[in-house]
């Protein structure tokens, strides 16, 4: 019997695969973005992304303007953590005019970030669940919880999500007063939602049955992809720039790094569920050590705020990154000692990340893809930037 | 108040004899039957459409509509005047015929399963003998119909949620069917009416058997009108909309009537079949069934704004592996129950269910949850 | 574990997030909604969404002296400056056209920044939606004026510090002119 | 009056039926044939109907419109390329079907007129649903049994076609 059938059974059927584009109009493309994707019946045998929809030029414009003018274009490539944007940027201008921020400002910026780590993963949970096809509810659940973030941020640099409020040396303006401690009342709530939304998601048989084992991102393959963040993470490498580098003061905080062991689907969306919870230990600690005065922004680069175009670092480069909620953010800043940098580079960890999406996709169902699609985290702001 | 609706038939029948012949006496009580069926179809439809959109609402930390009249209650009329008044799109490339039969040919049978359900005491429109079978067979025609508007539209996200749906169909009908027979076999018949009427002492969902066979249907009943968290072939996320994606205005909202019809006569069918029908205390009958209804109703909204869909392949694993089986199996376990007195009616169907749900939660060891350990480095 | 344990789990989040909405508040996990046109959020001091200009006694009279500065540090350059002059074409300490197109305008408020004579803030208005996108949304200096008096409305602590920080500078002014200039001179 | 609309509506199922059948041949799309044929059996359902045999109609109408025929239409989705679905028929083709079919058709024709139909008894004329499980259970109850092994292998050997396909 055997050695009849050693030609599969499908070689006799003519199958043909269909080729359908994903996007970029599309409800389940995260912003404008297309997938190519050929399938067989429903298995995923090829994917092609295609990006660039979305894209600014943003480097080049970057080039042609003053450091203090780019500030408000970086919230605009990660458009749901523009406080990590500015932080990379400012860190990295930072570094190249050498300039040392003030001890309160470091705080500061240490509690927006996590708050951005938080509202991300958040988003980021909710939008995967609605890719698994859950009627938005996890989302709308995330938005709520995200929204008093948000209100919180309109509060210190008046816009929600575009802030536009970290400097070269500090931070634009101080916090308003009363502000930590509607931050400490948000963070005393936030951990019991956290608990609800597990209770909605974690054991759920359907989720478990859908994202675990699917989408397995092995470490061999992240490592070689230059993946970063919670990808990264997932797939069982405990590799978080604010260990590696300590950068800011992230050195001072007694926080742990969360690591998955099989880099499926479930261990992605996990490991983000952990590092909330982490970054809400980090503002614990930030929100106790916060000097409760001080300067907000370093001497040296005070005044640049009001004459932005004077502001000319030495000639050189610099390469300054923070551990963004989606990887590792870089930008990398040459200088020829005039008012625009001459290189402007960015690092973009959704758009590195992308890059194994195919790998990631291929031999699942099409529904598959659209889950995987969705743990990687992007945003098409950063991807085409 | 009990016999409401049926005076107000009588009373019309009765106007009609005066200036009637005999045959037209019956030929109008038929047309009056039926047209009570076809205003209802679209009216609960409607209001189906209002009350999915409030509970999900809510769950979701949400008002819902509530600017079109008190409550949104004219909200349903607004959606109805956009989709008349919407542009009618076909797509050059669809086949012309079946693009437009498709949306018609949907909403038949979704009105005509509404003649078997028993509304109320004598609120049967047509108390078939066969009324059961009837619904089964006509729920099954479905299939063609979707296929036909999928094919027809010649889009390939069409085809896929064609195809989906009914692969999905054809698993589920055939466990609906099975796990309808042991009520069959309690009631002695296939009439809606005499099954209700068969229930008077004790609802079939309050022994270990009808409690299973009434998951077993209403599972497989929510996987028969593509709903949540088996909406796998109009999963919004992958396919668009699935078969039909194409339809816009008037033939949609075919499409999203027939749907809601669906739901609406899955969950009578389940309460007429397990809970009782319109069996109840006090109140009269019609509202009895009514209300039962539509918490199953709430139930399946409740399902929609909580669970994530279903992939395929684990929808037929679930259908042919784990429901079929123990479908089967609750057909032994209920005549063990009618041949057996009590206690052992009651005792030895559940130990039998018990055994079964356990090997078959065995052999389908490989669905369960893998529990994870984090851990952490510094 | 049985299959559908973490199911009925999350149900329960939904249902008493149902029955939640019905009677219980806001903050204990009630309806979180803000039903926007009748019911509006007060606005955050700091929110900015559109520049305007400030006068302080007259609209002809502008706090803004045509410097330009904002003009140049605008990042996507969406302010247009023209100086006034007078009869004679001498350049006047005022602009004759101030134009900001808002639908270019990334609501960044680096002009705010750096305005050196706090001119130009940043505005809470935010309704500005308009079927037409071109003329509609191009403001010019008319309609970009508004009174000192709605600065101190929409942002009081701000104004506040620059009413402050603007009268001290003038009684320095005034104070530095003084020696120069007696005041019976001046009358 | 009824009796005679019930009488006018077996002449037009009937002759829905025929029409429904020559289109299901003769359609060049393949689709559309497929589709015809469930017309037919809805059209014979109705017929079923029509004399009163409730029970049988709807068998009809699940097992073949309901089951049978979507198996066919997934199989004409499977081998016709979905752009494409006229299926060219040649000449030699059609004639034999053509003369197949006559063939057919005068066998039926003469295996109808050649039998002697028993009329119905009168009072309760046909057998109700439980008249009929008792029969499937007592009487003919060995085919019964032979077509549910019959069935069960053709399961068994559907399963083994699957798995070697996995392999």
């Amino acid at each position: 019997m055997k050695n009849k059938t050693d030609t599969p059974l499908t070689e006799d059927f003519d199958t043909q695969t269909l080729q359908i584009n994903v996007g970029p109009q599309h409800p389940a493309t995260h912003g404008v973005f297309r997938m190519d994707l050929t399938l067989d019946g429903e298995t995923v045998v090829r994917l092609k992304p295609v990006m660039g929809y979305l894209h600014r030029n943003h480097e080049q414009i970057a080039e042609n303007m003053t450091y203090a003018a780019s500030m408000p274009y970086t919230d605009r490539l990660d458009y749901f953590n523009s406080m990590s944007n500015n932080f990379g940027y400012a860190l990295a201008v930072e570094k190249l005019a050498g300039i040392e921020v003030p001890e309160r400002a470091d705080y500061i910026r240490v509690i927006l970030a996590e708050l951005t780590r938080i509202v991300n993963h958040i988003s980021v949970i909710g939008f995967l669940l609605n890719d698994l096809g859950a009627f938005f509810t996890p989302l709308t659940y995330a938005f709520r919880e995200r929204e008093k973030i948000l209100d919180l941020f309109e509060e210190i640099a008046g816009s929600r999500m575009m802030c536009n409020y970290f400097r070269f040396g500090g931070v634009k303006r101080d916090l308003p007063p009363g502000l930590l401690e509607r931050i400490r009342t948000m963070m005393d709530v936030f951990p019991r939602f956290l608990d609800e939304f597990e209770a909605l998601l974690t054991d759920n048989d359907i989720l478990c049955l859908r994202c675990q084992n699917v989408g397995v991102l092995g470490r061999e393959l992240a490592l070689n992809a230059g993946l970063s963040g919670p990808m990264l993470r997932a797939s069982g490498l405990g590799y978080d720039i604010r260990k590696v580098d300590r950068y800011s003061i992230y050195g001072r905080f007694d926080f742990k790094v969360p690591v998955g062991s099989k880099g499926d689907v479930y261990d992605r969306y996990y490991v983000r569920v952990l590092e909330m919870r982490e970054s809400l230990k980090i503002l614990d600690q930030a929100l106790r050590q916060i000097p409760s005065s001080g300067d907000i922004i370093s001497r040296k680069a005070a005044p640049f705020l009001k004459a932005p175009r004077n502001f000319k670092p030495p000639v050189g480069e610099a390469y300054g990154r923070v551990e963004s909620p989606k990887g590792e953010l870089g930008f990398y800043v040459v200088s020829d000692g005039s008012p625009q940098p001459w290189r402007y580079h960015v690092r973009a960890p959704s758009l590195i990340n992308l890059t194994v999406l195919e790998d990631l996709c291929i031999g699942h169902k099409l529904a598959d893809a659209m889950v995987i699609l969705g743990s990687i985290d992007i945003v098409l702001g950063e991807v085409d930037h | 108040m009990e016999t409401l609706f049926i005076q107000i038939k009588t009373l019309l029948v009765n106007a009609a004899a005066l200036v009637l012949p005999p045959w037209g006496v019956t030929l109008s009580s038929m047309i009056i039957s039926a047209l009570a069926i076809l205003g209802l179809g679209p009216l609960i439809m409607m209001y189906l459409t209002l009350m999915e959109r409030k509970v999900l609402a809510r769950m979701q930390n949400r008002i819902g509509p509530n600017r079109a009249g008190p409550w949104g209650l004219l909200q349903p009329l607004a959606d109805g005047i956009k989709m008349l008044t919407k542009e009618d799109i076909r797509p050059s490339a669809a086949d012309p015929l079946l693009y437009f039969l498709a949306p018609i040919l949907i909403a038949v049978p979704a009105l005509m399963v509404f003649a078997v359900i028993p509304f109320g005491k004598g609120m049967t429109a047509a108390d078939l003998n066969v009324g059961v079978l009837y619904f089964v067979a006509l729920s099954s025609t479905t299939t063609l119909v979707i296929f036909m508007a999928s094919w027809g539209s010649r889009n390939k996200y069409s085809v896929l949620g064609g195809m989906r749906s009914v692969s999905q169909m054809i698993s589920y009908e055939v466990t609906l069917v099975i796990s309808v027979v042991p009520i069959l076999m309690a009631a002695g018949s296939l009439s809606t009416q005499t099954i209700v009427e068969s229930q008077s002492g004790r609802w079939y969902a309050a022994t270990p058997w009808g409690l299973l066979s009434c998951m077993i249907f209403f599972i497989c009943g929510l996987a028969e009108c593509n709903r949540s968290p088996f909406d796998l072939p109009e999963a919004e996320s992958e396919i668009v909309a699935g078969y039909h994606t194409e339809y816009s205005g008037m033939r949609f909202a075919l499409f999203y009537m027939a749907e809601f019809m669906n739901v609406f006569s899955i969950c009578a069918l389940t309460v007429t079949l397990f809970l009782g029908g319109w069996q109840g205390p006090l109140l009269p009958s019609w509202l009895w069934f009514l209300i039962k209804t539509y918490l199953l109703i709430f139930i399946v909204f409740w399902f929609r704004g909580t669970l994530p869909r279903l992939r395929a392949d684990h929808l037929m694993g679930l259908a042919w592996k784990f429901l079929l089986p123990l479908a089967v199996m609750n057909i032994p376990a209920a005549a063990m129950s009618h041949f057996l007195s009590e206690p052992f009616s009651t005792a030895v169907p559940l130990a039998i269910l018990m055994v079964s749900v356990a090997v078959l939660s065995f052999f389908n060891k490989g669905y369960a949850a893998e529990k994870r350990v984090y851990h952490f480095t510094d | 574990m049985i299959f559908g344990a973490g199911i009925l789990k999350g149900m329960l989040v939904t249902l008493r997030s149902f029955v939640n909405s019905y009677f219980k508040k806001p903050d204990q996990g009630g309806l979180f909604t803000v039903e926007y046109p009748e019911k509006r959020l007060v606005a955050k001091e700091r929110f900015r969404n559109f520049p305007f200009l400030v006068y302080d006694e007259k609209p002809e009279d502008p706090r803004c002296v045509a410097c330009d500065i904002c003009a140049k540090e605008c990042p996507p350059k969406c302010i247009t400056i023209v100086r006034d002059a007078d009869a004679e074409g001498r350049p006047l300490k005022k602009p004759a056209l101030f134009d900001i197109d808002l639908s270019v305008c990334m609501n960044c408020g680096i002009c705010e920044e750096a305005c050196p004579f706090d001119a130009i803030f940043m505005d809470h208005e935010f309704e500005i939606a308009g079927t037409e996108r071109h003329q509609s949304l191009l403001y010019h200096k008319e309609d970009l004026l508004k009174s000192n008096g709605y600065f101190r409305q929409i942002r009081p602590s701000d104004a506040a510090l620059i009413d402050a920080r603007r009268k001290e500078a003038e009684d320095k002014k005034k104070a530095a002119l003084k020696p120069a200039a007696p005041p019976e001179k001046k009358e | 009056m009824l009796e005679l609309i019930a009488v006018k509506g077996i002449y037009i199922l009937m002759v829905f039926a025929a029409a429904a059948a020559f289109a299901s041949s003769l359609l060049p799309n393949l689709f559309h044939g497929a589709l015809a044929l469930a017309a037919v059996l809805l059209a014979v359902a109705g017929l079923y109907l029509s004399l009163g045999a409730e029970f049988l109609a709807m068998v009809q109408i699940l097992v073949y419109v309901g089951a049978v025929m979507t198996l066919v239409i997934y199989a004409v989705m499977l081998t016709g390329r979905l752009e494409e679905t006229v299926t060219p028929s040649g000449r030699i083709q059609r004639a034999a079907a053509g003369v197949s079919c006559a063939i057919f058709f005068v066998l039926v024709c003469g295996v109808l007129l050649s039998t002697n139909w028993p009329a119905a008894p009168g009072g309760n004329p046909l057998p109700s649903v439980k008249d009929l499980g008792i029969d499937l259970m007592k009487r003919h109850v060995f085919p019964f049994e032979v077509l549910g092994i019959l069935l069960f292998a053709v399961l068994i050997g559907a399963l083994a076609a699957a798995r070697r396909e996995k392999s």
